[in-house]
């Protein structure tokens, strides 16, 4: 990022060792393996309400969110369950949450669209396109206020940066130059609407540029160069050298939603991306490497069956909240009553 | 749209409420070549509801428009076609999203009439759908429609019956005013039998669904269904209410309420719309205004809990009006 | 600020209501560092009406933060900073632009808090000047205070007083919820005697202005001045009114209007709302709720006309509540 | 405009005779002598709420509303005299709107802020930064769809163009190639923010290029390049190239509005822009041209001072509209009414 293009320095590095890579295809499993069973539960009338899936764009989230500090913020959108899970969201807290349980990460108010974790630094899970944008700059002058030297990542798709907020958003981080990642994942479509459809502009990272911030595109199909663009996108807003832009470019598998009768898009289309498939290709890749073998992926597809068999096993055991709890929180305190159990931070 | 509408017997036809809307749409079009629809994913997609579909094979891409995700820009274009001759139809997804083109639809359409000292006319139709109870949290569940009503300008529409789904959209682009119509996502399935000629509606007037003596009902849109369930839950009981349909929110058909209202001595309003500031608040002070003197009790509402509508299912059921939240206010009223 | 308040004897001071606005501004910046003001025109510029004149100069470019004119952007920052520890003020010029982030207001500000469980605190303030008076028109002189009390987990302040356009903001940053308040423009040069002491005020409750025992008139804002000036006149006529300076319009003190109505048997509401769908409406259905069976009259409302605000002065006067209509809707009532 | 680079395609050409130059001169000189009288007739309380004065940037309305077609359409801000008056709005009709009188271009409902003529296609004067853009997409996509060849002309303050609603009216403008003129009066503030302060990128004319719309930028305070550049810039839209932006640079050499203490800006600023009075500056060259003299420069004057007197009795014998009648033209039709006095335009 440090280049006056604003592009990724440098061809991406192979990854150094196993570990490495198996960290990196286990993520990724877990939040495919995930989001089929969301799928299965969806049809079992387990979950209800919209259900974006993230299949087919693992490798952002696997590649992107460990780049991250314990201390910086993210911000994503409705199709969020491969952040939270890749930021380390408690897997069974997030399936109670679709089951509607108060053992789910937002007590079942929020559901697939709305998983958050404050104590992840996990801030949603936003249904408005475009609308956590703003916030993500607010977090970040938050922190350049109070000199921390944490950066806020914002998720979002390519659809959300034909909304007015994507230009306010960009403008203001860029102008006060804040500590923000704008990450987006342009898999083509807004529904079904295709991006050459909606968007006069369709080089994204240009029009970023345009605010004077850095940024790039990368293949978003690929873990590495993923991982290797945000590490320099990081370093590079981490520095205070202002926002930062990431154009991932990428594909999702699946309909926009689980009522999206797929009229948009040609078939041969997405066979043709599914050939790009992100863990597919790490795979071959890593094998081809000597990092891993067979044996290690098998090893990875139990270890991940287990884990959502007990994320399921959690969210099926969990309880409905009370409703006479309804009304809680919405206020911290209610009127007349001195101040609730939401207690003000103590003052710095 | 044959497949859509099975042709029945003696000049009707039974269909899905959502393919009324879409009869609607396609009469509109057919009818006048001003008519147009835009709006994000009314064409390719299909609409998300379905309510387009088949829309763009049949009018083509300039009358059936794909918009960016640009709710400001495309109602504020929709107002400008308006302005300069078209009779644009613009869909906004749902009504949680129209919240980024209010300042269009508050300081422009619904301004520029009176500001420009009645030069200018905006014919425009502006579709939403509306409401919760398909468990889409927070921010996808808003019934907003009563909030609307308070902006002088414009008229708001709430169709409940299949009719009102046909007809209310070319009702509207008669009318020289902006108006938006508010559809309830709940009603989309909804199976009903209509006349097979198409017919404009009277969008001045509220209809009396039911005729009661004990009490009415006073409600619109989704929540019409619900009424006349409860309506039939309190006959059982030996109660019978007037269930009074306003239609159109804006500007209120007073007579219709009073009329109501002073032969039944008693008033429930049902309002998917939150409590405090809602649509029932300002009927309840209308009648109060009116009819004081006639009421046997005090009205009452019905309205959504004051919480934003949260994802668990028991939790919405909870926070939007219910029959029996109907049925148990109707009985103390008559207490 | 010296300069702007001269000091009166027996330690109380004598100022205008934006100079007692700008203490409450500079005592929250004093106080906590995380507290800051963002908005258009805080800074260089001194505030568009000289609210926070000299602030720039004290506080600094990082704490008076001139912003572009994007209203969903620099709000929605707010939230962002709020949820990040910050105390931001967010300066909305006038309730007119607050169309641009109403989204941001009611699906990201109000909601958050319940949609993530409870997790989250916004402890942000949102002030914006309101109500018209001035000539300026339909785009600009819009009375959203009760209509945006329709939103759950908002908080909605709507000072009066020259005690509470400086305390008020104090108390709505100790809140951990999003605060909204409304300053009325006409409000801002009216001269007014305060003790020198800065003194949180109590956000919870409605306040009694005027005692009497014939009618309640029941305002805030603004127009607590007509009604006083109209209780003013009523006593001439041998009339006695309370005057209820309902001060928070959301959650309302419905403690206060009820002890209020219960004792005058008589209500008048002044809200320069538009009449439908007014905070006035939801007023008078929390009277005929709670207290039908005592009142000797139906609650009647003095609001503005349903028109886009006109230019033209005497059409103006005649858009919103003037105290001769206060004074003959209490007639009426008392008839 | 039709060059690669979307930068006007060459200098612009001298005047061409004596008409020509009186008739811009003229315009110039009226609106700033109309817009004098305005500040005094505030000053003695005539006219109320705000006023916004255009003066300085005259030679933008002068030099541009004239390339336009009287089927054009015009949508202005809140500072929008010299525009109205530029496009033959009556001068009486303008004042009577700024007294209140119902013979005002408005019948005295909007002030200054909003004045309307829809014989002249003159469609306002609004006081919502921004809040015309989408207006003008609209109006150039029913003059698309209905098959005529007007454009629609735009203008709007250097300010608006942090607005989201500025990117999302630009690129709809250009995705569907729509006749649309946009034209930024780039008067370096935004009230007391300077435009350094308040957009990351200054470069106003790139800003408009990255939505693939041809942008250039021009000296605001120059009538003639003003109209050069207008000129090749109606003609690139009205072919059907889409949408063309241009950045007029110019300055107000008084107050953002009659309020405003003007604490933000330099004197000395003040001063150096008003040698590049775009009066002043013209006169000089049209005199040095041998196309003007003295004795027309008398009689401009002395035209545009009887104008505006007329137009000052016009609004001064102007009336109030009964107070009865206030809650007209809020709907064409009321309730239960057949339609009203605003008829359906008929059928097409
Ligand atoms: C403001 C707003 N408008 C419309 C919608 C409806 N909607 C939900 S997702 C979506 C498509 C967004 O596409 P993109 O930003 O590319 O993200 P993706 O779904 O492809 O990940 C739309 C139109 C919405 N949620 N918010
Ligand atoms: C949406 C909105 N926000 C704020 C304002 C208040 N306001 C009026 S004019 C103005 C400055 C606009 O500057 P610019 O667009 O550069 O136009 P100029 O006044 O310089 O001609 C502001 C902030 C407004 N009218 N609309
Ligand atoms: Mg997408
Ligand atoms: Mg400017």
């Amino acid at each position: 990022m440090a280049t006056p293009d604003c592009k990724p320095s440098s061809a991406c590095p192979e990854f150094a060792h196993a570990a490495d890579a198996r960290a990196l295809l286990w993520q990724m499993v877990r939040i495919r393996r995930f989001e089929e069973k969301c799928a299965e539960l969806y049809s079992a009338g387990k979950i209800r309400g919209f259900l974006h899936l993230y299949v087919g764009e693992e490798a952002i989230a696997a590649g992107a969110v460990p780049e991250l500090r314990a201390g910086d913020a993210i911000l994503a959108t409705y199709r969020e369950h491969g952040h939270a899970l890749a930021r380390g969201v408690d897997a069974g807290a997030i399936m109670a949450e679709m089951y509607g349980k108060q053992e789910g990460c937002s007590r079942g108010r929020g559901g697939s669209m709305h998983l958050f974790d404050s104590t992840r630094r996990f801030f949603g899970g936003n249904a408005i396109v475009a609308g956590a944008l703003p916030l993500a700059v607010g977090f970040a002058l938050a922190d350049r206020m109070r000199g921390r030297d944490a950066v806020t990542a914002c998720f979002f798709g390519e659809g959300a940066m034909a909304e007015g907020e994507f230009h306010e958003a960009a403008n203001l981080a860029a102008l006060w130059k804040l500590p923000v990642l704008f990450l987006c994942e342009n898999n083509l479509y807004a529904m079904g609407t295709a991006l050459t459809r909606s968007q006069a502009q369709t080089d994204l990272a240009a029009r970023a540029r345009i605010y004077r911030m850095c940024g790039g595109s990368v293949d978003g199909m690929d873990v590495l160069a993923v991982r290797h663009a945000m590490r320099e996108a990081v370093a590079h807003v981490r520095a205070g050298n202002g926002p930062a832009f990431l154009e991932f470019r990428t594909y999702r598998f699946r309909a926009h939603s689980m009522f999206d009768p797929e009229l948009y898009r040609e078939r041969g289309e997405v066979e043709r991306w599914k050939e790009h498939c992100p863990i597919e290709r790490f795979q071959g890749r890593a094998i081809a490497a000597g990092v891993l073998d067979e044996g290690e992926l098998g090893r990875i597809e139990s270890e991940v069956a287990a884990e959502i068999a007990a994320a399921v096993a959690f969210a099926e055991a969990g309880t409905w909240e009370p409703v006479e709890d309804l009304e809680r929180d919405i206020y911290a305190r209610a009127p007349g009553m001195a101040p609730a159990d939401h207690p003000l931070e103590s003052r710095s | 749209m044959k497949k859509h509408a099975a042709k029945a017997a003696s000049g009707t036809i039974r269909l899905a409420w959502r393919d009324a809307l879409r009869l609607g749409l396609r009469e509109a079009l057919l009818r006048d070549e001003r008519v147009f629809l835009m709006g994000e994913d009314v064409g390719r997609y299909g609409g998300t509801y379905a309510v387009s579909k088949g829309l763009l094979e049949e009018f083509g891409e300039a009358r059936i428009r794909d918009t960016p995700l640009s709710e400001s820009a495309f109602v504020g274009a929709g107002i400008g076609a308006a302005l300069n001759g078209m009779r644009p139809i613009v869909e906004i997804m749902t009504v949680n999203f129209s919240l980024l083109a209010l300042d269009q639809i508050m300081n422009n359409a619904a301004t520029l009439r009176h500001m420009s000292g009645g030069q200018l006319n905006i014919p425009l139709v502006i579709r939403m759908t509306t409401g919760g109870g398909r468990q889409l949290a927070a921010q996808h569940s808003h019934s907003l429609e009563g909030w609307y009503a308070h902006i002088p300008g414009l008229r708001i529409l709430a169709p409940a019956t299949h009719e009102d789904a046909r007809g209310m959209l070319w009702s509207a682009l008669e009318d020289p005013d902006p108006v938006l119509i508010f559809e309830h996502a709940l009603l989309l399935g909804m199976e009903g039998e209509i006349g097979a000629e198409f017919r404009a509606v009277d969008i001045d007037h509220a209809a009396l669904r039911r005729e009661g003596r004990d009490v009415s009902l006073i409600t619109y849109g989704g929540m019409l269904h619900k009424c006349l369930q409860a309506a039939e839950r309190l006959a059982e009981s030996g109660i019978s209410a007037d269930v009074l349909d306003l239609r159109t929110l804006r500007p209120l058909d007073d007579s219709a309420i009073v009329a109501s209202v002073s032969k039944t001595r008693r008033a429930v309003i049902v309002d998917e719309g939150w409590r405090s500031g809602s649509l029932a608040a300002e009927i309840m002070a209308r009648i109060v205004e009116q009819v004081f003197y006639e009421l046997d009790a005090p009205p009452a509402r019905v309205c959504s809990r004051e919480v934003p509508v949260p994802y668990a299912k028991h939790l919405e059921d909870a926070a939007v009006p219910q029959v029996e939240d109907i049925v148990a206010t109707v009985h103390q009223v008559l207490a």
